[in-house]
């Protein structure tokens, strides 16, 4: 009998379940919903279904997710400049593809050269965010806020106020279709962001490192490790995914819109990192946490959607799943329910 | 003695005036003939910005004890729409408006305060929940926009407060200069939380909490009930910043002060409050949301401008003194490292 | 001594999950007497001082303040009821000024409003009474760490209390303000203050303190006289068993040192503007130099310059005879060096990550970003060191932060070990750790020695560097005054050194 | 320390050279207005070759007219358009000094732009409306000033008439009704039931007059002729919350025939999520075709029509500029102006199987849409 509920406790506790109950009751509220939920099929050549949609469209959230989890690990701050980066990185991608056209069929630019363009102007915000947040020592939002407001502003200046179009399909097929494959390409994406981060976090320190530098920096620097340049990594490669999430939404609208690209992404992916049941504050963290967490948040998104939720009102049920996830994570909270239950047991013990 | 205490605060504060000042001047030489000289353009600062002075003061208070509020912006939203749809949808009178939009932001100060201090969680992830959170109701109580018409209302919005100065415009209209009563408010707001900050124990208080919470705590203040009231007194300015943004636009709707947030924060910033808590003061911020306004201003008059620059134009200055407060903040360090050596 | 008590606490107990912290402990306190808390860590000081402080809640027992039983439910109650502290890390408010420090909470009113005039005088007025030398009106930041000491503690005396605690108020101190320091502390008992003093120093406890109470894992060991208590008994029952470890210890046989071989390190002209002037260091193989000075005479910035923690504005270096360049940690690490910071809480331990991780950390960081040691040779690294070291921890998974200070302090060793070091700088290895530790800690640095390791050793407890150390070199203000050997290596001598580096050196 | 010094110097000099930068960006941007204008201006010779030779009087007569421009943002082609035929049309050549004021869809900074324009002592103000309330108090202001104001787009709804001069702008709803009429005369020739008719709505951004009026014009025609309205969901105007609101609506009604898009963007987005699922777009409903119908007629949204995958395109004006110029020319010229002025607007359609639609009695005719048609475009 103690056996068991002690096993309970070590899986309520366990750092991956409170993100797998939210996703799972997400999932659920839908089956309930919709009987078909979970039907997949074969529709024009590609696979087809509800499911299908949640996991498309949260490939950007998640890329986003991954790099949110790493910049919050080595820094304990959030970059909520991600979602103005991806319209930098996309305005910068279709201006050099259109040769500073407003609508082009035709390529000014190959494809790989202009989204490298993109990618590194993305690096490049990054570092201007690491630069302050590693080497000045400012508190990441504070310093993410400048591009934050900055950035939207120097995609539309890139792109001279315009939406600029590239109808070209082969720049169509990052958002869409490779060839005859069934599955979107930006699955494939956030796919292949995760496996190579897995990797590296596998095969390289960077994970140990990140940990170290986030929980206590001056001790991290004592024992060889240069703080201030693995935090300016963590924000490069952030702004660095940020960018590439910002090619995949650009890819699915064939276009550069600096206004909208992105709108509203960076809150979405703290959400996520916190939904992972990662501590805000920096120190240890869960990268698949995070994936759960951004899969949760669009399968929010489209439940809502599909229960006829206003686009307005969504950000309400947001706000109620954040602040019982938040109660449920805090410390304060949990030490207050086992001193209840400790309570309790005194009492039976006494009896 | 005054000097040494110019040491950080007073010299973030001074640099912000002496750029208000230098910005509006040269503004002023530059613009002339575009009436930028006018009285009334200097006066427009505070009549455009009287909520945003009201709200950035509550968040510079929440930003002293070393936390912060992301949600006044929706808060706002959720105030105006709210107010609209009282008077307009059920016929109810701008006082209980009023009272009502007070209510709305105490009350979101209460529960983010409560659960900031009292069960501990970090105020961004709350204030993003209840940023969220304003947002969405606004939508739920009104998905259009709500145009308010109530006469006490509007008697409030247009009172204006005419100054005895003024010009003739080139129309030959005699223009006497003016302001609204939300100008008083808000500098009375200013004035009060000024006064509070720095001659109450509660005021003082929030920059120990600021400095170090847990010190605080050793000092037998009561740091969680302060620190509490910093969020409650927050909501409530929120409230009350958000119903005088409302006499401004005279409008409710789900887009309304959006980013607003964004601009406070940056606006208490550029005033010399540090986020990390325990410096700053509400004179500064309201010398930040000056600062802000010019630049606004600066780039209509200039009148050619597309909105990127204005953008571009801010954030640069915003990345101006996030950086001049790290340099500061540093050699403060390096005297503190120097005094251990 | 027949002053009237004024604290009693009866039968306290308090649990936590898992560890019984205090069990019936009782303790008593009169007026205007100093009152030693000894014991080990773990012994159940701390909690003994955050029950009576309103930090914690008491499970069982009574608190008897004059005579009246009552309940302290946070520190603020405490203080009301006349009881303030006073900690090592001083709890006051950098951002403020020191007048506004003494005075926050309980500041001068007038007219419904702070009267920053009269804080100020009454400031003045304390500060004088108490023969503090600062200004009211300067930054508490700007102020150094004893005279923020001295702050909390007139901030304490003014509040009226009756009992201050003073929970290690000595440890970052150097003599001259710990001297400081005790005359205030006489001159409060001349007022009528009940005192309690929780220190490690030996010393201290015999100069300043009329009686001690001595705890042992939770529970009360006894109450003495001072002066009716000779040290070595303190000790036994501080340990509870017979204490012969410090008389092996001091026969154990300092390193053998082949003064013909290439010096392990060889600093010539070093020095950090600001901070320490160019001095000499030479240390062999098997050598424990041990680095004496006040507090503030730049021990410690000696070696961080050596290290690379802070970089040295001039010198050269020799490693092992070759010279050297070391501009980072990472440098001086990949050069055999090994460095044991003075504040383990902000410099030493990784608080979240395991005990695994922080023992790996320094010789992954070595071995570079690309070259993870695999999970395996972690996990035996680690069993290694905590077996080696006996450090006491339920598992090498467990979160470093959940150890004892001893035990973390421990667990870094073993970090450093492990990247097998040939010269290893220890600051401050043994403060803040019971008497049991220090002795293995101690003994540890002499094996080491033994097997060839250079050592440099820093400590403010002159006792602790005469027993490990083969040499010691005394700094004042930055620049290195003396360096004793030998026969030279004694109390007496060490500390007219550090008094009056000249005469020595003259003497030689 | 020194380093830290620099990067302050550094910012510093960063500031300095923005503010430097907008300075001369100032005229940057107006020559790259000029250039993009260029064709604009071509485009519209007609509608301004009227106009053209007043306008020489005026700056004959040394007058210049000062005009203070408050416009929305940029969020969308159309809105651009609507920017750049303000700046050419109220150009220096043409004898007006344009103060213009982009405020980023924030209401408050419009209110802010207009008290500056006052400050400024503008001869005219020219308002595009972020919000269709909330103007009384600055209107207030600027008619105490003396200063007549001209709303341009959204209509603008105070409690009194009198605070604003004119009002030029499309009929939104007429818009509605117009494409919906349209889709009756079509279906009624193609012999096609009513009540087959599954049509979902992509509405615009909720509460824009824009999406208000479209989807009246779209509901009272589904009353009156009983088609069957599967869903009608925002797309918010844009291309992604389009396709991503298409993708959704295709799960859950597999009988969908017509999209009714509230502008280009959306459609763009509706097209590709429909393609994407194997529908095929175009106007031959009765064989499984979706019909995709859509506001605006950009460029873009009628190289689509040309294309086959827009039936229909109903045109919302955003060439406001010389309509304005008249208003301005004739209030100069001290006669009165009509207090509403509606914009012409065309329909667009793929082919002529409607040739003209009649709303409320009058007819409108319906353009077949060719390259020609496309290349006349001026956005």
């Amino acid at each position: 009998m103690k056996q068991k509920s002690f096993s309970w406790q070590r899986l309520v506790h366990a750092r991956l379940f409170m993100p797998l109950v939210c996703l799972a009751v997400v999932l659920l509220a839908n089956v309930i919903r919709t009987p078909d939920f979970f039907k997949i099929s074969i529709n024009n050549g590609v696979l087809y279904g509800y499911l299908i949609d949640i996991i498309n469209r949260s490939s950007e959230l998640v890329i986003l997710a991954v790099g949110m989890t790493l910049a919050t690990a080595a820094s304990g701050g959030q970059d909520i400049s991600v979602g103005a980066v991806m319209a930098v990185s996309a305005a910068i991608c279709c201006q050099l593809l259109s040769g500073g056209e407003v609508s082009v069929t035709s390529l000014a630019a190959p494809i790989v050269l202009a989204a490298l363009a993109g990618v590194l102007a993305a690096g490049l915000c990054g570092a201007f965010n690491g630069f302050l947040v590693a080497k000045l020592h400012i508190q990441p939002m504070v310093a993410t806020l400048i591009l934050y407001t900055a950035g939207r502003g120097i995609a539309q200046l890139v792109t001279r106020g315009q939406i600029t179009y590239v109808r070209v399909d082969a720049y169509k097929v990052l958002g869409g279709y490779i060839g005859s494959c069934p599955i979107p390409t930006p699955v494939f994406v956030a796919l292949i962001v995760v496996i190579i981060m897995a990797v590296i976090l596998k095969k390289t320190a960077l994970g140990l490192y990140l940990e170290s530098v986030g929980n206590n920096g001056k001790a991290s620097r004592l024992v060889g490790l240069n703080s201030a340049l693995i935090c300016f990594m963590a924000y490069v490669i952030c702004s660095i995914l940020a960018g590439i999430a910002g090619l995949v939404a650009s890819s699915r609208i064939y276009s550069a819109d600096a206004n909208n690209i992105g709108l509203n992404l960076e809150m979405d992916a703290i959400l996520a990192v916190a939904l992972g049941g990662n501590n805000l504050g920096g120190g240890s963290f869960n990268l698949t946490g995070s994936i759960i967490g951004a899969y949760t948040i669009q399968a929010l998104t489209t439940t809502l959607y599909a229960m006829k939720v206003s686009a307005d009102q969504l950000p309400v049920y947001k706000a109620i799943v954040i602040v019982i996830i938040v109660i449920l994570q805090s410390p304060v909270f949990r030490s207050l329910i086992a001193g209840m239950k400790r309570k309790r047991a005194v009492t039976v013990d006494e009896k | 003695m005054k000097s040494k205490k110019l040491s950080r605060s007073g010299l973030l504060l001074t640099i912000t005036v002496g750029l208000f000042l230098l910005m509006y001047i040269s503004g002023m030489l530059i613009f002339s003939d575009k009436g930028f000289a006018k009285p009334q353009m200097f006066l427009n600062l505070f009549i455009s910005n009287a909520g945003l002075i009201v709200i950035s003061c509550g968040l510079t208070l929440v930003m002293i004890t070393g936390g912060i509020d992301i949600s006044v912006g929706s808060v706002t939203a959720l105030v105006c729409t709210v107010s609209a749809f009282m008077m307009e949808n059920m016929g109810l009178s701008a006082v209980t408006a009023l009272i009502a939009s007070l209510i709305i932001g105490l009350l979101f100060g209460l529960v983010q305060g409560y659960l900031v201090s009292y069960l501990e969680i970090q105020p961004f992830i709350i204030t993003l929940a209840g940023m969220f959170f304003a947002r969405g109701m606004t939508a739920v109580v009104s998905t259009e926009m709500i145009s308010i018409k109530n006469e006490l209302f509007l008697k409030w919005a247009k009172a204006k407060i005419v100054l005895p100065f003024g010009y003739t415009n080139n129309k030959g209209v005699y223009i006497e200069s003016y302001i609204y009563p939300t100008v008083i408010v808000a500098l009375l707001t200013v004035v009060l939380v000024a006064l509070m900050l720095k001659y109450t124990r509660f005021g003082r208080s929030l920059y120990a909490i600021g400095g170090n919470a847990q010190s605080a705590v050793m000092m037998g203040l009561n740091v969680r009930r302060d620190k509490f009231r910093a969020y409650v007194l927050d909501g409530f300015l929120t409230g009350l910043g958000g119903f005088l943004f409302c006499l401004n636009s005279c409008a409710g709707f789900v887009e309304q002060a959006k980013g607003l947030e964004m601009d406070a924060i940056s606006a208490a910033v550029i005033g010399g409050t540090l986020l990390t808590g325990g410096v700053g003061g509400v004179v500064g911020t309201l010398f930040g949301v000056l600062i802000k306004g010019t630049i606004a201003s600066l780039i209509t008059t200039q009148g050619t401008l597309s909105s990127w620059w204005v953008r571009i134009a801010l954030s640069a200055l915003l990345c101006f003194f996030i950086v001049l407060q790290a340099v500061i903040g540093s050699v403060s360090a390096k005297k503190h490292g120097a005094r251990l050596a | 001594m027949s002053q009237p008590v004024i604290l009693t606490m009866k039968q306290i107990s308090k649990a936590f999950p898992g560890v019984q912290a205090l069990n019936q402990v009782d303790f008593s306190l009169r007026q205007g007497e100093i009152h030693a808390l000894m014991g080990e860590n773990g012994a159940g000081k701390s909690t003994l001082i955050k029950v009576l402080t309103g930090v914690y809640g008491l499970d069982q027992g009574q608190v008897w303040l004059d005579g009246k039983l009552v309940q302290i439910r946070s520190p603020k109650d405490a203080q009301a009821q006349g009881i303030s502290t006073v900690y090592q890390e001083v709890n006051l408010c950098p951002n403020l000024t020191v007048a506004e420090n003494l005075f926050l909470g309980r500041q001068p009113m007038k007219h419904g409003r702070i009267d920053w005039q009269e804080t100020a005088r009454q400031a003045g007025v304390l500060l004088q009474k108490l023969n503090i030398e600062v200004s009211p009106s300067a930054m508490l930041d700007e102020c150094s760490l004893a005279l923020q000491q001295m702050i909390a503690i007139a901030r304490a005396v003014d509040m009226n209390c009756k009992i201050l605690i003073l929970d290690e108020p000595t440890s970052s101190l150097d003599d001259e303000e710990v001297a400081r320091l005790f005359t205030l502390m006489r001159q409060l008992r001349q007022a009528g203050v009940g005192m309690i003093f929780v220190t490690h120093f030996l010393e201290q406890v015999y100069e300043i303190s009329d009686r001690i109470t001595v705890l042992r894992n939770g529970e009360r060991v006894g109450e003495y006289e001072t002066a009716a208590l000779p040290r070595l008994q303190l000790v036994a029952k501080m340990m509870g068993k017979d204490f012969n470890d410090l008389a092996v210890i001091q026969a154990a046989p300092k390193g053998q040192v082949d003064p013909g071989s290439v010096p392990v390190i060889e600093a010539k002209g070093i020095a950090h503007s600001g901070t320490i002037k160019p001095f000499d260091l030479t240390i062999h193989k098997g050598e424990v130099v041990g680095l004496s000075g006040l507090l503030g005479s730049g021990r410690s910035e000696t070696v961080r310059a050596i290290y690379g923690a802070d970089r040295a504005d001039q010198g050269s270096l020799k490693v092992n005879g070759r010279p050297a360049r070391i501009t980072q940690p990472l440098d001086a690490m990949k050069l055999g060096m090994a460095y044991l910071p003075e504040d383990r809480k902000k410099e030493g331990i990784i608080p979240e990550l395991s005990v695994r991780e922080n023992i790996i950390l320094a010789l992954q960081a070595k071995r570079g970003l690309f070259h993870l040691m695999s999970r395996k040779e972690m996990a035996e690294a680690a069993d290694r060191y905590i077996d080696l070291l006996q450090i006491k921890t339920p598992s090498r998974e467990t979160p470093v932060r959940s150890l004892s200070g001893g035990n973390q302090q421990k667990v870094i060793i073993g970090r450093w070990l492990l990247t097998n070091p040939d010269y290893l700088i220890l600051d401050e290895p043994t403060r803040g750790i019971d008497i049991g530790t220090k002795t293995e800690i101690q003994k540890l640095v002499l094996e080491l020695a033994g097997q060839g390791k250079a050592i440099t050793f820093i400590s403010s407890e002159i006792e602790e560097m005469l027993r490990t150390c083969s040499r010691i070199a005394v700094l004042i203000d930055g620049a290195m005054v003396g360096e004793l050997t030998g026969a030279q290596l004694t109390q007496a001598q060490v500390m007219q050194t550090i008094a009056g580096g000249k005469t020595v050196q003259e003497d030689k | 320390m020194k380093k830290k010094m620099i990067s302050t110097f550094l910012a510093f000099s960063m500031v300095t050279a923005l503010l430097a930068g907008c300075g001369s960006s100032g005229s940057a941007t107006t020559a790259t207005t000029a250039a993009n204008g260029a064709s604009t201006t071509a485009a519209q010779a007609d509608t301004t070759a009227a106009g053209a030779e007043s306008t020489k009087a005026d700056s004959d007569s040394g007058k210049t007219l000062t005009i203070g421009f408050s416009q929305v943002g940029a969020e969308s082609d159309w809105r651009t358009a609507n920017t750049e035929s303000m700046k050419s049309t109220f150009s220096a050549e043409n004898g007006y000094n344009l103060i213009f004021d982009d405020a980023q869809q924030k209401q408050e900074n419009q209110i802010t732009a207009i008290r500056n324009f006052i400050q400024q002592e503008v001869d005219y103000i020219v308002l595009a409306p972020v919000t269709e309330t909330g103007w009384d108090t600055v209107l207030q202001e600027a008619k105490d000033a003396g200063i007549p104001v001209i709303i341009v787009d959204r209509m603008v709804n105070v409690s009194d008439d009198s605070l604003y001069t004119a009002w030029v702008g499309s009929d939104f709803e007429l818009e509605g009704q117009k494409a919906a009429e349209w889709l009756n005369s079509f279906a009624t020739a193609k012999g096609i039931d009513p009540s087959s008719l599954n049509i979902v709505d992509i509405q615009g951004t909720i509460g824009a007059s824009a999406q208000i009026g479209r989807t009246k014009g779209l509901q009272d025609a589904v009353d009156k002729y009983g088609w069957n309205l599967l869903e009608a969901t925002t797309g918010e105007f844009t291309q992604a919350k389009g396709q991503e609101v298409m993708e959704s609506m295709l799960k859950s009604y597999d009988n969908i025939n017509v999209v009714y898009c509230e502008n280009d963007n959306e459609a763009f987005g509706a097209i590709d999520a429909l393609e994407a699922a194997g529908k095929t777009v175009g106007s031959d409903i009765a064989n499984g075709q979706v019909m995709v119908m859509s506001f605006d007629s950009t460029k873009a949204g009628l190289t689509d029509v040309l294309s086959q995958k827009i039936t229909l395109n109903t045109e919302c004006n955003p060439l406001h500029g010389p309509r304005v110029e008249d208003i301005i020319k004739a209030l100069e010229a001290g006669q009165t102006v009509d207090k509403k002025k509606y914009v012409d607007e065309s329909i667009f359609a793929v082919d002529d199987t409607v040739k003209s639609v009649t709303v409320d009695g009058n007819s409108y005719d319906v353009t077949v849409v060719t390259q020609d048609v496309i290349d006349q475009r001026a956005y």
